[in-house]
């Protein structure tokens, strides 16, 4: 996986979060404030611009970029732990300009790592780690249950694991109670809907396993 | 949705061109959302930014000038501003004695502001924050987020404005912030719900006959949905809500804050019951605000805050302020 | 109706009852619904009344105070007080020097001020009335009651309050008061009906994508129903209805009004496309104020008044003023 | 027609003002500002509470106090008018104890000229002058066609006609465009509204007419 791999990846979340935008929102307005699908589509629009003129060379320069602007354009709280998500990613991936899935893994486990140092949210909180945590489990589960690391086919499988797993993950949070976040607020009242940010990022990384199929 | 707007997407930008037209006294950054005392920073003097989502006006720009904030970073609709606004607006206000962040404790504003303060902090400013969290509808419990930042806000912001403004050091302003924290509480009730431009509808539904009870400033649901009655008893059930919380003795500071689309007939209506219920405790509102100062967009609604005063407290609250929505004393 | 009030019934007397308990400044007689200054009158100064159906707030009572109003009469919502309410005001803040009452033009009002003054005169007090009748929606014509009286009537106030202070004579109050009303234009925009708490649902009904243009302050419908639009476009049909009667250059006091329901963030945007409109007029807005002063309940909108200032009204303007919505100087 | 006989009338007026709230308030809120009616109610049940304390002795002082009343309780438009109408009207008659048809016509025209001299509304304004106006008039005519003055079936009648002059003057409002009130503010769109202060004129007149048919 090349960098224009990783832009294709960026460019199709955007695709996905824009389209997907009023049912994201939608889900804030029953737990939150109605505001995260506007949140992202205004960050990934900047991310798309910011892309476009930049143009960065390696994987890691790439997504460190996208979690840059993202902390610069998004605010809210997914503003700062989905830019941090990427930065630590992008980070990760050092200056390698070919990825594996092997080292997709761990550079998404960094990533992870980040948005639990920044937001301390634990899996079952009801927040986007419960999509997250289960995606980088499940890529690490197929990385080690085999396929040729080099295959194309084999990582577009690894990858769509993972997405299924972020999938099952953001739907296990319906009937979770918040306890990090706006919904936290709620209490009792949180439980029955689908947190906003875990449905998010099932959405950024069913993007990742559409183009791996490509 | 019906709104006074040109565009769902240009609120923000489009109110803080009003402002800049609206008051000499105000420097208005409009690309980057920040609004400045148009004199700069004065050296010596403690630098004060606050900032968060829009949608609660005046709240912060409101409460930029003399004797209060210096700057504040306006963010989209109940969405936190971006460490790079919070960055700019600490390094323009700071005379040499240091910044306050002024945060209101929502996980978007607390990140964004962590992030600013430490890359601030790089850049070789002295930065202390302090978190308001004074709306007791949140149990502040390891299975939530903390109490929201609402109402006290502007308490926080008016007394250690007003320290600031005698050239007290970095650590004192930052004490007497914390302190009006822990002595005040909020309790908010919604008639009706709010509309974001960007959604375009309401972000709950209430019927004609219910009322959420301890609501924040973000349109948010609040914990209870109860039956409309009589503002008496709405206000005898928030001010329960406070003392259960932080008794409601000696002399208060007492805000009855409209939630944006309830009118001021209507708050004095139930700033009336706030008098009579503290009355009815032995407590006494030593001084009062009555007014739209927190707000949530076009909800209808209010919210009770509580400050127990002190004299020195009392005097700062006193002391000259002059900001487009709060001032007295010049 | 969703209210935050006791009672329809009650809906004055409570609301003043806050009034009184929030404003030391103040002394209020609920009984007789007439808000005094604390102070009592000045010997030699001329004495202030006005007064109207209530509904409005924070006109009157929010404007009585050192530098404007003496005394408010506040009648049932919507409908004006009787003369009682105004005599024993009358004589209450007269100080030797005679009183002025400032009357908004409807019918209900100058009927009632007027039986007022006969009587009041009568009991010896010097009385002069001025009218106040700045709304260019109506057509002034031997074919209506006249024009209303809406937001200059807060110019008016405040103006004519300020030269009082200095003891200038009834004659020269009375002057300055009409001059400034000579020199003022209102008009006003609904986005959304109110509602009385007698009546208990919305005066009129407009869609989700129309506006009544050149409504008054009491939830009637305007002249006429138009679509929705861009907040300057409205802003645009109403400076341009202002301008078609008089036009607006030089040096202007200017304030966007909101109605009672529509939050401050959309104001000032609102007024950003005034100054604009303005500045392609040539025109200046050189004192301006933003916010919800003159209202109608809880209906949603704005208005937008401007008074042609000269070095006399402006001195006059920027003089201290102390009142609950109106303070700055002291 | 003694001092009971008024008394009636106004508790009758009162009673029905009380029962027609809700529809002269509708009225007002078409072309006005929603109030009539509460007003109007309001008045009355200040004008009861004040007969019952002071009990006045002949017609005339009741009318006066009624006017009274109603200027001090009003407010608005219409409390000035009425109290004035009912003042005048109460001067009018003096201190007679028994009040014949022709008298009784003579103090409402004195009644109609004090509100015409405050308001200054002409006949076709769509104000309660123009209910009231042809109420007189009805008034007048049958006083001088005839029948017998002391006769109670005779009055009854006359003040039938009044009545019913009053009820069609209020229905000729509808198409008129309000030139005086609060309805002028509206231009042309107040066509086709009948106007509340004919409204609860023809409402007076018609508790004036039960009571005389008793
Ligand atoms: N402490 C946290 N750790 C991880 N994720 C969080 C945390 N707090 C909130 N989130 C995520 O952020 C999402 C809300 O994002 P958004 O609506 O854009 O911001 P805001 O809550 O400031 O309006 C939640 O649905 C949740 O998934
Ligand atoms: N100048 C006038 N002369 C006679 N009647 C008038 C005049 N102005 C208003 N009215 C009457 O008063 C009625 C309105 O009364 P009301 O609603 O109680 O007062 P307001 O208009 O002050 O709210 C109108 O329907 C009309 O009949
Ligand atoms: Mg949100
Ligand atoms: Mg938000
Ligand atoms: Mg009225
Ligand atoms: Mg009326």
């Amino acid at each position: 996986m090349d960098v224009a791999f990783f832009a294709s990846w960026i460019e199709e979340a955007a695709r996905t979060v824009s389209s997907d935008r009023e049912r994201l929102t939608a889900l804030d307005a029953a737990i939150g404030d109605a505001d995260h699908g506007t949140n992202l589509d205004r960050g990934f629009t900047a991310v798309a611009h910011a892309l476009g003129t930049a143009d960065p060379a390696t994987p890691g320069a790439l997504l460190t970029l996208v979690g840059t602007t993202l902390i610069r354009k998004v605010g809210g709280a997914s503003g700062p732990l989905y830019g941090t998500f990427f930065r630590e990613t992008g980070k990760a991936l050092g200056d390698d300009a070919e990825v594996s899935v092997a080292r997709l893994h761990t550079a998404l486990q960094a990533g992870l790592a980040g948005v639990r140092a920044l937001g301390s949210a634990a899996e079952g909180d009801k927040t986007m780690v419960d999509a997250l945590a289960p995606a980088v489990r499940a890529l690490e589960e197929a990385v080690r249950d085999g396929g040729d690391p080099a295959d194309p086919t084999d990582a577009a499988e690894a990858i769509g694991a993972a997405a299924a797993a972020a999938r099952t993950g953001a739907e296990s949070t319906i009937p979770l109670q918040a306890r990090k976040g706006r919904a936290s607020y709620l209490g009792p009242r949180s439980v029955g809907h689908e947190d906003p940010g875990a449905a998010s990022t099932a959405l950024i990384l069913a993007a990742l396993h559409a183009v791996a199929t490509r | 949705m019906k709104k006074l707007i040109n565009d769902a997407g240009t609120v923000v930008p489009d109110a803080l061109r009003g402002v800049a037209a609206a008051h000499p006294g105000l420097r208005v950054d409009v690309d980057n959302q920040i609004v400045f005392r148009a004199s700069g920073p004065r050296t010596g003097k403690v630098g004060l930014v606050s900032g968060g989502g829009s949608g609660h006006e005046p709240l912060h720009g409101g409460f930029v000038g003399y004797g209060m904030l210096d700057a504040a970073c306006a963010g989209e609709v109940f969405t936190s501003p971006v460490p790079d606004q919070m960055i700019e607006a600490t390094s323009a206000v700071d005379g040499g004695a240091g910044v306050l962040h002024i945060v209101k404790n929502y996980t978007g504003d607390v990140l964004n502001f962590r992030m600013a303060a430490e890359l601030s902090a790089e850049e070789g400013v002295r930065v202390e924050s302090v978190l308001v969290d004074d709306d007791v509808a949140v149990r502040d419990s390891l299975y939530t987020a903390g109490r929201r930042g609402t109402g006290a806000t502007l308490f926080v912001e008016k007394i250690a404005g007003a320290l600031a403004e005698t050239g007290a050091p970095l650590a004192e302003v930052a004490r007497v912030a914390r302190e009006v924290n822990a002595r005040s509480r909020s309790f908010g009730i919604a008639l009706s719900s709010c509309t974001t431009p960007a959604a375009g509808r309401p972000t709950f539904e209430l019927s004609d006959t219910e009322v959420e009870l301890g609501i924040g400033i973000h349109g948010e649901p609040g914990r209870t949905r109860s039956a409309l009655r009589p503002a008496r008893e709405l206000v005898d059930l928030a001010m329960d809500a406070l003392h259960e919380d932080l008794p409601l003795s000696g002399d208060l500071l007492v805000m009855v804050n409209g939630m944006g689309g309830t009118p001021l007939i209507e708050l004095y209506i139930a700033y009336a019951a706030v008098a009579d219920h503290l009355a009815g405790r032995g407590a006494r509102a030593a001084r009062c605000l009555v007014g739209n100062y927190v707000t949530s967009l076009d909800m209808q609604g209010f919210s009770v805050s509580v400050c127990r005063l002190d004299d020195e407290l009392t005097g700062l609250w006193d002391a000259p302020v002059e900001t487009p929505a709060l001032r007295w004393g010049r």
